[in-house]
């Protein structure tokens, strides 16, 4: 069997760790994940790609997909996502208020438009009035781990960018993060939801069932994630 | 034969003019076309194997209208059963010698191609891209190759015009007696006033005139 | 290497390979028919064959994405009559590629044909030998460096594809992730290392590819 | 239309035209070097040359986002000597774009050149004509065809240029932000009339421009 | 004027075979080539013009060496200021008539190419295109084209071959002309006797064996 997730962007390592461990309690289960902007996933669902389940970074998106009749069963939050500031020389100490260092050349962030993560960095930046100063240096990745790879490559100083991101193996340690506090951004609620599809749906409504259990909250806990009351 | 009666404005080194021509050639005539550079003989002949249209006329070969500007006939160079030597001999590249004169057979006969090659002196060439041939060699290979298809009607532009005067001998008596062995009727270009008194039964002089009369070869 | 590594590059490879065989059968007429023939609004007909050349490959993708929809009707006759979907699946890449890869298989094809001499075709022509004849034995023959090099251009085309098949392919697993996407996907997840390893694979065999092609054509040169 | 709209296509049509116009400054001496002489090694060099045709763009980008970043040598040099940062400006993207068509310059000159009867080139030599002079007075103005399709392709190719562009250009209005992204970003977005607006001008002004080209090029045929 | 001591392979009607020639030709002499099809008269003015390497030998051109194996010289065509008429003409396609005559000239003067293009009777087609010409008529461009440049040495390769009888004589003469007007040595190549008769100083008949010898005109 196989199920076919379509996934945020930001949960690009969490989900390959829930699917090593979901594929080793169910053999017989493959689980394909393709990951990208909540906004390109819609889009390609609207459009009749093969997907059977769709994990969101924020609940419009899947809503918006269940107005327009593409999925079955209700759109449920999983977890928080929280946003981090990433920089591989900067000192980010100053926290919001980097952005406005002189050496800071490039500001990366997700494409609004598509990545609720983008939009959120966006909406916080303007909430503090730094957008219209620094809008000339924002460069705009496709998807959270396109800017998230912008700052990582030391191409842009500073990165908006999930904390998922900046906790995995991968990056830890590498550069300075900080995780903006609850009052400058609040945690953003992600939402999932079953694709209408011919009858491929039994799998993956076990996969969304998992995905929600308490077998997952630590992994979701080690990369920053806000769990959702039970 | 061959009755032909058309006109096809040319450009020429006197300004623009008409090439008129209008003549009845019998069946195994061995015509001559005679005249300036830049006259119109490659033109005439374009036009009997239907590779230019005339402005306006009539041609028949055999018993059969091949163009006729009134009833928009134009029969296509395929079906004339015409056999045409260019003057810049139009050789395949991508065939060598004997390829080319395989080529142009309708039957497909390996002996007679080995006496093309043996009459033309190319057997040792038989391999030879025909890129890499002398100048005679090519003009050569273009002969064997128009031969090669056996036409009721054979139309050369000046065949051996870049051979030297042993071989041209020799060839001259060839094209003779091929024209003698299919029952040809041939129409031949020749700048060569003795090559013209060897072989012709009769001369057409291509001049600025309307052409009508055949001329003797012996009055050249 | 992972089989999904494999089956990535052996995806890009089946993409490739048929787009350019697809293109070469409709090809070879279609440079013909614009090198050989007049015909009125010809200019119209030549522009369209090479409009894939200047549209971004995205504006392609648009307009497939829409005309594959369910909601439209050549995607909607699909669904009905044969219960298919283009949109995200192999046969719609693949639709996407032969469009978008057109003019690299008939431009250097026409310019190939353009070329010869009219001669060849006049000599064929009096030797009896009929269109058809003249056309694939003095004709094709004679034009061996196109044809590699439309073969070798389409080939590349669709092994570099990206665009379109990031429109309209998405990123599903064994069934649109060709290697260009997969690429795009390993350096978002800064692997590194993967990704380098997928630029090598196809640095190298595009490589030896070439160096083949190039010695192969030098050969045919007349 | 809006002003984002306009800056946008007079993007796409500097990057284009600056592509197209370095290119064939470059491209003709690279392919007569590739048409007319021997070498050892020639192969190799000829299959360097046409290797960003069979890379996919994502490849090239994600090298010269490493090349370009300054952690590493290359992209160190520039920031420290010139202040020079290359990703996300147009001169990133441009060196890309270059990068990017070189093969589309190169093979239609080449091909052009390799068509030429050696006998051009040895009567101008016995005339006392330098190589130099050969090549633009008798050369070149023989290949006119290739040139125009050499153009032609080159200018398209740039226009559609979507991968790289996506890779290192980080999407910013003014300065990278081409057609092809924008498009991609509007699809993405659901906004399907903007989509849609972007697509018609760019496949009408496409359009109107190969009908030109096809015409012109007519002319130039001998 | 010109030494000449060289040998090249050749693949000929029977079989390879090696051209061997060492001749001496004086200063103004009108040389002309004679032999059969093939037997490497082009190829020698080939390497007479430096377009073809020879396999060894030497080559001197006034007092000038512009080939020598055994010291590895080899002077290109362009520094050897020998003009060469193609056996195929070789006209560039770009230009029309005028221009091609007008690009041979070192020192550019309209008036010379005015007399060139009256001499071989093309005024009425100075704009014409090459590729639009008859055969005879593009002989005549090839011709003036290699007059143009007024070189020391000239070689023809079958300049008059296609062109009628009268043509042909009167341009003999603009031959003669030109020969004597510039003090050209002229090497040529023509397979028509009367012309060698009228036009050559000596004959070297290029056979099988190795050519050191001229003949007489007059002896053939
Ligand atoms: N392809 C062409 N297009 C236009 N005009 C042409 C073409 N070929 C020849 N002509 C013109 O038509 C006239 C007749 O040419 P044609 O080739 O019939 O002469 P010809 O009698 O065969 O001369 P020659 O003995 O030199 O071969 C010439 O004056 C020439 O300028
Ligand atoms: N480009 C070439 N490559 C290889 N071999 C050639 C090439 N051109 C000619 N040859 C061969 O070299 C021999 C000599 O050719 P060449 O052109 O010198 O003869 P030629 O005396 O000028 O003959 P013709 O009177 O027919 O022009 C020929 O037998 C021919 O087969
Ligand atoms: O939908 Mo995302 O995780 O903000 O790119
Ligand atoms: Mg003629
Ligand atoms: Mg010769």
């Amino acid at each position: 069997q196989k199920v076919r997730v379509a996934a945020a962007a930001n949960l690009r390592y969490v989900l390959e760790e829930i699917k090593k461990q979901y594929e080793k309690e169910h053999p017989k289960t493959k689980v394909d994940i393709t990951f990208g902007a909540s906004g390109t996933l819609t889009q390609q669902i609207l459009n009749g790609a093969a997907f059977d389940f769709f994990m969101a970074a924020d609940m419009d998106f899947p809503n918006a997909l269940k107005s327009k009749g593409a999925t079955v069963g209700p759109v449920v939050t999983y977890i928080f996502g929280k946003v981090a500031m990433w920089s591989k020389e900067v000192n980010l100490s100053k926290g919001l208020n980097a952005v406005l260092l002189p050496e800071v050349k490039k500001v990366a962030i997700a494409n609004p438009a598509t990545a609720p993560y983008g939009e959120n960095a966006v909406n916080t930046l303007k909430k503090h009035g730094l957008y219209d100063k620094i809008a000339g240096k924002i460069v705009v990745g496709e998807n959270i781990s396109q800017a998230a790879q912008f700052a990582f490559t030391g191409n842009a100083e500073i990165g908006f960018i999930a904390l998922s991101l900046a906790l995995a193996p991968d990056m830890k340690g590498k550069g300075f993060c900080y995780e903006l506090p609850a009052d400058v951004c609040p945690p953003i609620a992600q939402g999932c939801v079953l694709v209408k599809g011919w009858e491929r749906n039994g799998e993956a409504s076990r996969f969304m069932k998992y995905v929600l259990s308490p077998k997952c909250d630590a992994i979701w806990k080690s990369y920053g994630y806000g769990l959702v009351k039970r | 034969m061959i009755y032909i009666d058309v006109e096809r404005k040319m450009l020429t080194t006197d300004g623009p003019r008409k090439l008129e021509v209008c003549v009845e050639i019998e069946k195994r005539e061995l015509v001559c076309l005679f005249g300036k550079s830049g006259a119109g003989k490659t033109t005439l002949l374009r036009m009997l194997c239907g590779l230019f249209v005339p402005d306006k006329g009539l041609i028949r070969i055999g018993d059969k209208t091949v163009f006729d500007s009134s009833k928009k006939i134009n029969i296509p160079p395929q079906k004339r059963n015409v056999g045409y030597m260019f003057q810049d001999y139009a050789l395949f590249p991508n065939m060598n010698v004997e390829e080319n004169i395989r080529f142009a057979q309708d039957v497909k006969k390996m002996d007679e191609v080995e006496s093309l090659l043996h009459t033309f002196q190319l057997e040792k060439l038989r391999h030879q891209k025909t890129t890499r041939l002398s100048g005679g060699q090519k003009q050569r290979v273009a002969l064997a190759r128009a031969f090669a298809r056996k036409p009721e009607v054979m139309l050369l532009d000046e065949p051996l015009s870049s051979v030297d005067f042993e071989l041209r001998q020799s060839l001259q008596n060839e094209i003779i007696k091929s024209h003698n062995l299919f029952n040809s009727t041939t129409v031949m270009v020749s700048h060569d006033k003795d090559e013209i008194h060897r072989l012709a039964t009769k001369v057409l002089r291509i001049g600025k005139e309307k052409i009508t009369t055949f001329e003797n070869p012996t009055n050249l | 290497m992972s089989s999904e590594f494999i089956q990535t590059l052996f995806l890009t490879a089946k993409l490739a390979l048929s787009t350019t065989l697809i293109l070469f059968v409709i090809g070879l007429p279609i440079a013909a028919l614009l090198a050989f023939t007049r015909f009125r609004l010809k200019v119209i007909f030549e522009a369209l064959i090479n409009m894939p050349m200047v549209l971004p490959p995205t504006v392609i993708g648009y307009y497939l994405l829409v005309a594959f929809s369910p909601q439209h009707a050549f995607g909607g006759l699909l669904e009905r009559w044969f219960d298919l979907r283009l949109a995200f699946t192999f046969q719609g890449v693949l639709i996407a590629s032969v469009i978008f890869s057109l003019p690299f298989m008939v431009q250097p094809l026409q310019n190939g044909f353009v070329a010869l001499p009219k001669s060849y075709r006049e000599a064929a022509y009096t030797l009896g030998k009929s269109k058809m004849e003249t056309f694939f034995r003095v004709l094709v023959p004679n034009i061996k460096p196109s044809i590699v090099t439309a073969i070798a251009m389409t080939f590349a085309h669709s092994i570099g594809e990206f665009g379109i098949v990031l429109m309209v392919g998405g990123n599903m697993p064994g069934e649109t992730r060709v290697a260009s996407i997969a690429i795009y996907d390993e350096v978002q997840s800064l692997n590194y290392s993967t990704a380098n390893h997928y630029s090598l694979i196809l640095f190298a065999v595009s490589f030896v590819l070439l160096v083949i092609i190039y010695s192969v054509n030098r050969h045919f040169r007349i």
